[in-house]
């Protein structure tokens, strides 16, 4: 484990190693090196990516994607880090590496915003006729969308007292 | 009027119409059309005659023409399909390149088979059968590109059943010295088995080929897909059946059936023989026609098929197979010129006939549909269609004759023929209706005319066979057949009857009331094509088709043990032939040097032989 | 039950015939689906009501929607709901699609399924045993019996307030309108 | 009196049909240790049915399903059920043959203008289930013919009176095997319900019939369950004169079929095909051999 932090570190400037806890390694990179540090963990046998997740920072103003990269041979599950800026949020498309990497895109692009460049799909995936901020944004107003959006639907009984009066 | 009139206003008429058509289409269009419709009506007005007249001396040989029951029914077939195609020629060939010849062929292929069929004697047959056989190459490859290889193989195949023909004619002429038929079935009883035998194979050669017979069929499916779709019609309605017509005049008439039953015994004689043909043409074309995607290559391998079921009822010689089998001859004209004609107004207002991209038409074209199914029903052999009663009398005498098998073959295709008959109706028409093709509209008047009169000719004998099972009676008795009880409405015989109307009465009446039970129940809600169960999600209008590959898992089965070997075969030999002849052209290198060189060469060996072996 | 009372089957053929035959189109949403199959297998054995499940909603005339429905899923439910053959009838399962349940804040579940679509009877639970699908079949067989389950001719009659409400959450649908909408309706 | 029966076979086959269609829930359901529906089951869907307001999808849609009905009502005048046999010299076991032809036939057009692809895939297996079971059904038949040397179903009946069973008699007893085994298929039941999975391909070619339509589909499958264990007791087990004999026999038939129909999972097409051509195929061939034999 630390042998392979080791290397990275050797290889990819300002690249970081943490280990948590057994077979558990966090690895942060800075956005420009993301991609190299994904397609040489493939190379060395880390060949399945299992998920991208994304942490909004709001306070730091700032967007987390999270890369998970396993290996079917090793124990070890790796968390690639990096810290994209939250406005106007761009990141590469990981598709080149990993094909399965455009479905996670796809669903970060429609809960956080964030505009994967060079993936050919990005169309909604859950939701429908959306006009809002991408709802998994911190300043997104849950409660609000809630009110204004499901509970302004008058229910039957009050439509039949409308239509009375 | 005479015989004589008739051909020459047929083949003048042709070349008229040619003459015409350099003047003004429209007049062509409208002579065509009145002349078939003419000879249709001096056809049907020879209903009853029979005769023979000489007409010509052609090298101190006698040529006449002649007419009985036998002759009219296949003139009348002629005639019928031949104007009836010609009227759907208006339409469909409007606006292509080269009318005036393709109507020239198509009247001079008409009046060449009814040439055929009033010819008294084998010279005339031959003469008026390489007319025939020549106007049909110049049609099938009338769209050029693979139609003119198409039409190749057809004439390759159809010279080589010439010669057969030929070999045949000048034999029986060496026996008899004459050509006429009628002398020659009078005089031919006392012909050694063998002799018979030889001549019976020889001219089985050259009707099989014609008549699409397993082995000799590999010309059909090619010719029949890329001809136009009305002449289409007339080959696989009539034309190929000029073969059936041989086969009879060879076998009942030339021979007659008292020689023939004494050609071998048991399994090894001549008429079982070609009705083990028969079984394997009927079996193999119907598989092979169910994993075919091009609608009109569909209907021409179901010709090939059906063709078995006439030979099989022919070729078994009883009366009620005899009968069957003529009858069938008639069906098969009428719902396979019916099935061309309406994948040629499909093929004509979408402009493919892709089973696999095709589909919702009926919503667009229904008459076409209902025409394209009244024909699949007579295909399959539906009660109350035509193809039913011509079957059912196939069936019935294989069952008596204690030939289970061939029975089980016939009935077996038949199931066969469903399913392509079925994939038919469903690619096309069915289904959901896909974007590029909603602008279709339904088949103009002049495709529709020919259809509907097909379609009521099917119905009409379906439910009536006895119109024509009487007239194919009366040929039967004057073959030399058992005459058989028939009436207007099928047949009686005490080893089950066949009753129409009975079968008809049941189901209008049990149709009638099944409607009312419906009417009563309340009515349902029109919808339209895209309100569709999805699973709840909404799939947009034609998206939601399912036609490719349709029925997959028995192609899956079948699709090792069902290919054309017969045509890979010839294929083959076909291409050996050409190496062959390639490896020879080498000689020919065109340097003087070699030729000299060859001459020597050859002068070498003979000297070489005389010293060395003493040869001459 | 009522089931052989001839009489009332002289009387009232249609009603007793949906009373006693009630074929179901279970809507898979969510976790009240665990809950279905023991109902209709040999543990609950609801064939003996005569409650069937099918394959299309062509055939039922029962809906049963079984848990939360997000914005997705209730165009389906819609579409499925607007195939069924008239006369139908809808159970809402859990609490749900009843009121959200615990998704009663989420941004992509609706609160109320009977804004959308009319829903003849709630079976209410986090989730219901299967004994209250009975309760609720007990239910709706005494609607239908008085005559009161009668959603969908409520939908067929305040049609343009339902493909309203439809509209104010979907933007536009994508298939026309199964009833003739009224003058002014309210789309969103 | 020949008039009565016209009325009297039909009716009498519907009645039976529904009350072998009720017994089959209520069997079942005892097989899966359930109370079941009661008996009266089947009439309660059809009253129902008959009382819904559905969707059509065009003309074709609803003359199908009619003429798939009409030809199976048709269907049962020509077998000799009881001593009555309506259209006796009509063309015989041959037209029988073709007849049941209308069902599916009525069916696939009926379903084809729904334009729904689970109906094509439906009738799609539908037709290739068909040509599955019909190598030994036509084989079977025609062993019978020949052995009978008639194509007439009342001659064939005729033929087994006072317990000259076909069945129990050398050279048709493979035969007779054979079609118990493709019962099942040619009802469409398990395991052979590949056309109409419901799981599958929603029910195949009744995925758009909701309320009356599927009411005919219903009562035709009613009547052809009666055809077919009919026509199996007429060929083999020597028929009837007496309709509550009869009934009995096609009962006992039934519920054997019925113990086979609960117990087995569903085939694939291609193994149903495989199947139905190999046991059945082989066993009716072996017959029909037999019979040329002797």
């Amino acid at each position: 484990m630390d042998k392979l932090v080791g290397l990275l570190k050797g290889i990819f400037k300002d690249t970081d190693g943490e280990s948590l806890g057994k077979n558990r390694l966090r690895v942060t990179a800075p956005r420009g090196s993301v991609l190299a540090v994904l397609d040489y963990l493939k190379a060395s046998g880390f060949y399945q990516l299992k998920s991208i997740s994304c942490v909004d920072w709001m306070d730091e103003n700032e967007f987390e994607l999270v890369y998970h990269v396993a290996s079917m041979e090793s124990p070890l599950h790796l968390m690639v880090k990096t810290r994209i800026a939250r406005d106007n949020a761009t990141f590469p498309t990981a598709i080149p590496i990993f094909k399965n990497a455009g479905i996670f895109e796809r669903e970060i692009h429609e809960l956080f915003g964030v505009e994967f460049e060079g993936n050919p799909d990005l169309a909604p995936l859950f939701l429908e006729n959306w006009k809002e901020i991408p709802p998994f944004r911190k300043d997104f107003n849950m409660r609000e969308y809630v009110k204004e959006t499901y509970d302004s639907i008058p229910s039957f009984e009050e439509y039949q007292w409308q239509k009375e009066n | 009027m005479s015989l004589e009139m008739l051909l020459v206003i047929a083949f003048g008429g042709a070349f008229l119409t040619y003459l015409l058509g350099k003047l003004s289409p429209v007049l062509r269009d409208i002579l065509a059309v009145l002349l078939t419709l003419v000879i249709l009506a001096i056809v049907a007005l020879f209903y009853g005659r029979t005769g023979e007249s000489s007409f010509m001396n052609f090298l101190g040989f006698n040529l006449s023409l002649r007419i009985n029951t036998l002759s009219w029914l296949f003139a009348i077939a002629v005639a019928t399909l031949g104007s009836l195609s010609t009227i759907f020629s208006l339409s469909y060939m409007k606006g292509k390149e080269r009318l005036d010849f393709y109507y020239l062929m198509m009247l001079i292929v008409n009046a060449s088979m009814l040439g055929i069929v009033f010819s008294g004697d084998l010279i005339s047959f031959y003469v008026f059968w390489e007319i025939m056989s020549w106007g049909t190459f110049l049609l099938i490859s009338y769209n050029r590109g693979p139609a003119l290889a198409a039409g190749l193989k057809y004439i390759v195949m159809s010279i080589v059943g010439s010669t057969a023909y030929l070999l045949g004619m000048f034999s029986l002429y060496a026996s008899y010295s004459t050509f006429n038929i009628a002398d020659i079935a009078s005089r031919i009883s006392t012909a050694s088995p063998g002799y018979l035998l030889s001549v019976l194979v020889l001219f089985s050669i050259t009707f099989g080929i014609k008549n699409a017979l397993v082995p000799l069929h590999t010309w059909l499916p090619d010719a029949h897909s890329e001809a136009p779709s009305p002449f289409s019609a007339v080959l696989s309605g009539i034309l190929i059946k000029m073969g059936t017509y041989g086969f009879v005049i060879s076998m009942y008439v030339l021979v007659g059936i008292k020689a023939l039953s004494h050609l071998g015994h048991g399994i090894l004689s001549f008429h079982f023989m070609l009705a083990i043909l028969a079984a394997v043409t009927i079996l193999v074309p119907t598989f092979i026609a169910l994993m075919q995607d091009d609608a009109k290559r569909v209907l021409a391998w179901s010709s090939i098929a059906q063709v078995g079921y006439i030979i099989l009822g022919i070729a078994i010689g009883t009366s009620l197979g005899f009968a069957g089998g003529m009858f069938h001859f008639l069906n098969h004209a009428s719902f396979k010129a019916l099935l061309f004609m309406a994948i040629g107004a499909v093929e004509y207002r979408t402009g493919t006939r892709d089973l696999n991209s095709l589909g919702g038409i009926i919503k667009k074209m229904p008459f076409t549909f209902m025409m394209t199914l009244i024909g699949a029903l007579g295909l399959i052999g539906f009660p109350l269609t035509n193809g039913f009663v011509s079957k059912w009398l196939i069936y019935k005498t294989l069952i008596l004759g204690k030939d289970p098998f061939l029975a089980f073959v016939a009935l077996f295709g038949t199931w066969g023929t469903i399913l392509y008959a079925y994939k038919i109706l469903h690619n096309i028409f069915m289904g959901q209706l896909p974007e590029e093709y909603k602008g279709v509209e339904e088949a103009p008047f002049s495709m529709k005319f020919p259809m509907v009169i097909l379609s009521i000719i099917i119905i009409l004998f379906g439910i009536l066979p006895g119109i024509p099972l009487k007239v194919i009676n009366v040929i039967g008795v004057s073959l030399g057949f058992k005459s058989l009880a028939v009436n207007i409405w099928g047949i009686a015989s005490d080893t089950g009857a066949l009753n129409t109307i009975n079968i008809f009465s049941a189901i209008l009446v049990s149709w009638i009331v099944v409607w009312l039970i419906f009417k009563a129940a309340p009515t349902s809600l029109r919808v339209e094509q895209d309100n569709n169960y999805a699973a709840g999600s909404y799939v947009p209008t034609g998206r939601y088709l399912y036609t490719a590959n349709f029925y997959a898992p028995v192609y899956r089965i079948i699709k090792p043990y069902v290919i054309d070997v017969v045509d890979i075969f010839y294929m083959a030999l076909a291409g050996a032939v050409r190496t062959l002849c390639d490896w020879t052209r080498r000689m020919y290198t065109g340097e003087l040097g070699s030729y000299v060189m060859y001459i020597m060469l050859f002068l070498a060996v003979l000297i070489t032989m005389r010293l060395g072996f003493n040869i001459w | 039950m009522d089931r052989n009372n001839l009489i009332k089957w002289l009387k009232e053929p249609k009603k007793m015939g949906n009373k006693y035959s009630l074929w179901a189109v279970y809507f898979s949403t969510a976790c009240g689906v665990i809950e279905v199959p023991p109902v209709l297998t040999s543990r609950w054995d609801a064939e003996r009501f005569g409650i069937i499940p099918v394959a299309t909603p062509r055939q039922a005339n029962l809906f049963l929607i079984t848990g939360y429905v997000t914005t997705k899923t209730l165009k389906a439910i819609i579409r499925t709901y607007e195939q069924m053959a008239e006369p139908k009838y809808t159970i809402g399962f859990g609490s749900c699609p009843i009121n959200g349940g615990m998704y009663w804040d989420s941004y992509n579940t609706i609160k109320h399924l009977d804004k959308y679509i009319p829903v003849d009877g709630w079976i209410a639970g986090c989730m219901p045993r299967p004994e209250a699908i009975f309760i609720g079949v007990t239910k709706l067989w005494g609607m239908i019996d008085k005559g009161l389950a009668t959603g969908y001719i409520r939908y067929r009659e305040n049609y343009d307030y339902y493909r309203g409400n439809q509209e104010k959450l979907f933007g536009s649908m994508e298939w026309p309108p199964l009833y003739t909408l009224k003058e002014g309706t309210n789309d969103g | 009196m020949k008039l009565a029966e016209f009325i009297i076979s039909p009716i009498l086959a519907f009645i039976i049909g529904i009350f072998l269609m009720g017994l089959s829930r209520r069997i079942m359901a005892r097989i899966h240790r359930r109370y079941g529906p009661p008996l009266m089951q089947p009439v309660i869907d059809l009253v129902k049915l008959f009382s819904q307001r559905t969707v059509s999808h065009g003309p074709i849609f609803d003359i199908g399903v009619i003429l798939s009905l009409a030809g199976t009502i048709a269907l049962i005048l020509f077998i000799p059920f009881g001593g009555m046999c309506p259209l006796e010299a009509s063309g015989g076991l041959l037209v029988i043959l073709y007849i049941m032809l209308f069902a599916p036939l009525g069916l696939a057009l009926s379903g084809g203008e729904g334009a729904n692809p689970n109906i094509s895939i439906g009738i799609s297996r539908k037709f290739i289930l068909s040509l599955g079971y019909e190598v030994p059904f036509i084989l079977i038949v025609l062993a019978v013919m020949t052995y009978y040397h008639t194509i007439s179903a009342v001659d064939v009946v005729k033929a087994q009176s006072s317990f000259h069973w076909a069945l129990f008699s050398l050279p048709l007893f493979l035969p007779g095997l054979a079609y118990i085994l493709i019962i099942p298929a040619m009802l469409g039941i398990r395991p052979f319900d590949l056309a109409s999975a419901p799981q599958e391909i929603s029910s195949g070619p009744m995925a758009e019939y909701g309320g009356k339509y599927l009411a005919l589909a219903e009562i035709e499958h009613a009547f052809s369950i009666f055809i077919t264990i009919a026509l199996f007791v007429d060929m083999f087990l020597g028929g009837s004169g007496n309709v509550v004999y009869f009934f009995l026999k096609v009962l006992v038939v039934f519920i054997i079929g019925l113990l086979i129909n609960a117990v087995f999972p569903r085939f694939r097409t291609e193994q149903a095909v495989k199947f139905l051509w190999k046991w059945p195929s082989v066993m009716a061939l072996a017959g029909l051999v037999i019979v040329l034999a002797i």
